[in-house]
């Protein structure tokens, strides 16, 4: 998935909060048999129009159909696009697709205009076998091998259910990685969260805890490093942010491109629940009694022992050579993964959405399609393959369903459409183009935050310093005890760093450095920084300043820092003050980049995280990965014990 | 003296890895009748007075249950009351 | 010849191929088992690895004992075939009682993981001929589930007859009675060990080597064996 | 439909770390009236034809339990019968 992996599709309309809300109101009316033309033979033939799915053929004959597109994040002109782009009114299903694709989460909408310098400003780099727009960068570090690399947020989900939330969040970044074709091999996890004492954060930060670990352990990847920072200002809105390493061999590189005419469109991985539905329950609304919004939850469960079944799946795919393209099903389920691989590949797609393995039977069409249901991949398969995937499959005790194929572009050389049926109702048919590509892209008002002058007026200089020998024992002291400065082990402690018995350096190394080719010693080294005080007084110098040492900290452990990811989470894009703090911040890490002349290979926009009207710091996190010719010659931060007469000499370099 | 018992179970609709992974286990033990399993937490609670009810739903909400995630029910049951063949 | 020794994947394995490292670098040949397959391929000894084995979610172990190939394993262990389980390798071994007691949930209820000090209490067993007894080793412990529980009695009896093959030492790190790291059954050839030697076997990677002498005492316990 | 219930729970001689830690947070909630907390598993089987309960039995003693440290009962429970007060 390229969406930021924890604004859910309603995420504007503020709708999935679990907290027992009113049921938003149904907009819809209750559709009559009789006032529905009955046209399609298919249609007529089920019977049961009156409680069917909303189909092609009903929207056409009821144009003015009064449809909840507000409640699902989309404004009035986003729904006249669609309009257009239909040449009727969507289906319930199609209204949940593009309300899906145009959120925030999925299209960029906001920081798309913004987010171009990376491209832009990116020294030329003939390491990169794939960039920003895929499901992770590929950096190419010797004649066969790649790493890729990606860091995501979870951040919302992670305050509702600490534990599931994060847990689902690395596997989310684990699946990403996984989609390019190559092994997880480690992650990192950057985290911030409310004032240390806060009673909230004792809830907050040992299921964060728990999960990150729980999930990671359960799949065998070591955790090699991250952060702990602590802040007033995260309290209702902690940051739980995950990266993930892979590892391939540059010819097992993977795509998304349902490339193809003919060719089958497996699903395989967990069965479809109603996970993180959502906002777009309220399509359902009209049809539910009131106790359906219960029926809903927005937190999805993880089961990584079904993710490393998929991950061992996949690689075998991949080495036989099974696949002919895969995109891992996130945020955006399959209406995501649906569109965007057909989208790559220019073709259509026809889907039999009933085949979905379900865990709930009496879900309907747009829940299925919308559904972020986890550990789930979807595969594009020649015909003659199926039955080899399949076996595979089974050998790993996963699910694999093949519910529909590859339809060729049309004649005229336009792309192909996209179409899915339920039980022989048409529920979709749009160009996949239209939702993945075609969305709206916003340049936002930005304004200077009216506080910033007085913030920078406030100058470090103008503090009491400590004085005497007690005052500056006593700040000491008081350093040493702050919770941003002490020791990380009852965090890290929950991590596993030996698994897959190729971790050099973990906690509580600068970096982490992970060996990747046991023969030569190749390997690579990975920091994670971000320092969301600094980026709320300066935006600009901020991001650079995390970029600094993010690579200062690669550096001194001994590897040549060649690629950037970044996860850069905001508040509320709404907010000019915000948007003002974003740009300054892509524009900050483009520069630095640039200046460093290292390219940002991918990242995650995470945007309305705040609580109520306060926005938290700006914290663009940011991750540099470098790479060991020799994990041998790494620099441990320890100082070595002396033997004998050879004493380490210590030199403080710069300023 | 008798106990509270607290059942807290995941929610009908949420994923539970843990019922799935027996459930797929069973067929190995020659079990294929079994079309559903689901696993969650019983909680005895033992008052050192009489059992409070009330109090025991405060702490299930409060402590025991994520009530984003799970249900849980509560009942009084007699200590010595085993609640079928305790094998 | 060199010793052939399995390492068995079951799904949700995930040490094993450190366990394979491990024993390649003791210099043997390292043999993959696969859960479904009740077939040893001509093994000498068996390594049942650490990970989450079917998830692991109900209890651990509980459901790879049922696997086709620990049905084997069982007869051959019974039978005087050595067997090392590691972490989740010994929760299987307890759960196909081929070990007695069994693993709960650590004490503080956190997975944990750091260096560990062990003590060889016992070097007579397959698995720790090197060793002496009394020496100390240092070794990751990584384990949610890692607390050695059995009835006073056992506890008693394993103690007695020489079977505590490690405890901690300076800290316990899970709450396990009497600080029980690893134990053997009464014949010596199976060996459950909750910390990991697997991972101390090389100096980039390990806090130590000692982990290598587990690996390297099967080698000499099978140069030594009748055949 | 009627499913079967199995409760498993550690033997009392056992230490139970996690009834213990929510016995331990209770005094902070204003709970001080709990003697004792004890945490173990609800598992709930349901068939695809009659309940079996002899089956159900034999599921729970050779892999929903480990008599080394775990007791457990079984009883049957009519599928809409929470048990009490569901929440
Ligand atoms: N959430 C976390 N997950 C994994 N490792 C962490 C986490 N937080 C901190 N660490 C690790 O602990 C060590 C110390 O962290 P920190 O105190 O933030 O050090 P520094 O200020 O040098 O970055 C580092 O190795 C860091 O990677």
């Amino acid at each position: 998935m390229t969406t930021q992996s924890d604004i859910g599709a309603s995420e504007a309309a503020e709708v999935t909060v679990p907290t027992g809300g009113p049921v938003p109101t149904p907009r819809i009316p209750v559709p009559t048999g009789e006032a529905a033309p009955v046209a399609n033979p298919v249609d007529a033939a089920a019977g049961d129009l009156a409680d069917g799915p909303d189909t092609v053929q009903r929207a056409v004959g009821t144009p003015d159909e009064l449809q909840p597109y507000p409640e699902l994040g989309l404004r009035d002109d986003e729904y006249e696009r669609i309009r257009q782009i239909l040449d009727r009114r969507p289906t319930q299903a199609e209204l949940a697709m593009y309300s899906i694709m145009w959120s925030e989460h999925c299209s960029y909408k906001s920081s798309k205009v913004h987010l171009r310098q990376f491209g832009e400003k990116a020294p030329p780099s003939d390491r990169l076998l794939a960039g920003i727009g895929e499901n992770a960068g590929v950096v190419q570090i010797s004649d066969e091998l790649a790493v890729t690399f990606k860091v995501e947020s979870h951040n919302h989900p992670s305050f509702v259910e600490p534990y599931q939330g994060a847990a689902t969040g690395v596997g989310g970044i684990v699946r990403d990685i996984l989609a390019m074709g190559a092994r997880p091999v480690a992650v990192m996890d950057p985290l911030r969260f409310g004032a240390a004492d806060h009673p909230d954060t004792a809830r907050v930060l040992p299921g964060v805890v728990a999960g990150v670990g729980g999930y990671g352990n359960c799949l065998g990847l070591p955790n090699i490093g991250g952060e702990v920072v602590f802040d007033p200002c995260y309290q209702g809105n902690p940051l739980v942010n995950a990266l993930c390493l892979g590892v391939l061999p540059v010819d097992r590189l993977q795509n998304k491109a349902a490339a193809g005419a003919g060719n089958v469109v497996v699903l395989m991985g967990a069965k479809t629940g109603r996970d993180g539905i959502g906002g777009v329950s309220v399509l359902a609304s009209a049809t539910f009694e009131e106790a359906s919004e219960q029926r809903r939850p927005s937190v999805q469960v993880g089961d990584p022992f079904t993710e490393k079944l998929l991950i061992e799946a996949c690689l075998e795919l991949y080495d036989a050579q099974l696949v002919v393209g895969i995109q891992d099903l996130g945020g955006a389920g399959l209406t995501c993964a649906l569109t965007e691989t057909a989208a790559a590949a220019g073709t259509g797609m026809r889907v039999w959405l009933e085949r979905v393995p379900l865990r709930e039977p009496s879900m309907e069409p747009h829940e299925i399609l919308a559904s972020e249901s986890q550990e789930r991949m979807l595969l594009v398969v020649e015909p003659e393959k199926l039955e080899a995937v399949l076996k595979t499959a089974e050998k790993w005790g996963v699910l694999a369903t093949a519910i529909g194929e590859v339809t060729p572009a049309q004649a005229d050389g336009q792309p192909g459409r996209l179409l899915v049926t339920w039980r022989g109702h048409t529920v979709v048919d749009v160009p996949p183009g239209s939702l993945v590509d075609d969305g709206p892209v916003y340049a936002r008002p930005m304004r200077e935050p009216a506080d910033l002058i007085l913030l920078q007026a406030d100058r470090a200089e103008t503090l009491p310093r400590p004085a005497t020998p007690d005052a500056l024992r006593e700040t000491v002291l008081r350093m040493i005890a702050s919770p941003n400065l002490c020791d990380k082990s009852w965090v890290t402690e929950q991590y596993d760093r030996y698994v897959l018995g190729n971790t050099i350096l973990a906690q509580p190394e600068d970096s982490g450095v992970i060996r990747i080719d046991e023969e030569t010693g190749l390997g690579v080294a990975l920091s994670v920084d971000g320092n969301g005080r600094y980026a709320r007084l300066d935006p600009y110098n901020g991001a650079k300043l995390a970029l600094a040492e993010s690579y200062r900290n690669v550096a001194v452990s001994g590897a040549k820092p060649i690629a950037v990811t970044n996860c850069l989470n905001f508040g509320s894009p709404e907010d000019p003050g915000v948007m003002w703090q974003f740009a300054e911040a892509v524009r900050g890490l483009a520069d630095g980049c640039a200046e460093l002349g290292i390219p940002v290979t991918g990242g995650n926009v995470s945007f309305y995280n705040q609580t109520g009207a306060a926005a938290i710091h700006p914290t663009p996190v940011v991750g540099v990965l470098g790479v060991l010719d020799n994990v041998a010659e790494r620099v441990p931060m320890g100082f070595a014990p002396t033997t004998g007469a050879e004493r380490d000499l210590i030199f403080l370099l710069g300023e | 003296m008798p106990r509270v018992v607290v059942d807290v179970m995941l929610k009908p609709e949420i994923l539970d890895p843990q019922g799935q992974a027996v459930a797929n286990a069973l067929p190995r033990l020659g079990v294929n009748d079994v079309s559903s399993v689901r696993i969650g937490r019983r909680v005895e609670i033992e008052f050192s007075g009489e059992p409070d009810l009330d109090r025991a739903r405060e702490i299930a909400d409060k402590l025991l249950a994520n009530p984003v995630i799970e249900d849980f029910s509560i009942r009084l049951v007699e200590a010595d009351d085993t609640e079928g063949a305790r094998s | 010849m060199t010793a052939r020794v399995g390492v068995v994947t079951f799904p949700g394995s995930l040490d094993d191929g450190d366990a394979a490292r491990a024993v390649r670098i003791a210099g043997a040949e390292a043999v993959r088992l696969w859960h479904d397959d009740p077939d040893l391929h001509g093994v000498d000894a068996v390594v049942l690895p650490g990970g989450f084995s079917y998830g692991d979610y109900l209890r651990c172990g509980a459901i790879a004992r049922f696997a086709p190939v620990m049905q084997t394993i069982v007869a051959a262990a019974q039978g005087g075939m050595p067997v090392l389980g590691i972490c989740n390798g010994f929760q299987i071994l307890c759960e196909s009682h081929l070990l007695p007691g069994a693993l709960t949930r650590n004490e503080h209820l956190h997975f944990r993981n750091r260096d560990q000090v062990l003590r060889i209490e016992s070097a007579g067993t397959a698995w720790t001929n090197v060793f002496q007894p009394g020496q100390e080793v240092l070794v990751p412990v990584k384990n949610g589930e890692g607390r050695y529980v059995a009835d006073q009695r056992t506890l008693d009896e394993l103690e007695a007859t020489g079977r505590v093959v490690a405890r901690y030492v300076g800290g316990n790190p899970n709450g396990s009675q009497r600080d029980i790291a690893a134990i053997t059954n009464e014949a010596g050839n199976v060996v459950g060990i909750m910390p990991h030697p697997e991972h101390a076997v090389e100096a980039l990677t390990g806090p130590s080597l000692d982990g290598l002498g587990f690996f390297t005492s099967i080698l000499k316990h099978l140069a030594g064996a009748p055949a």
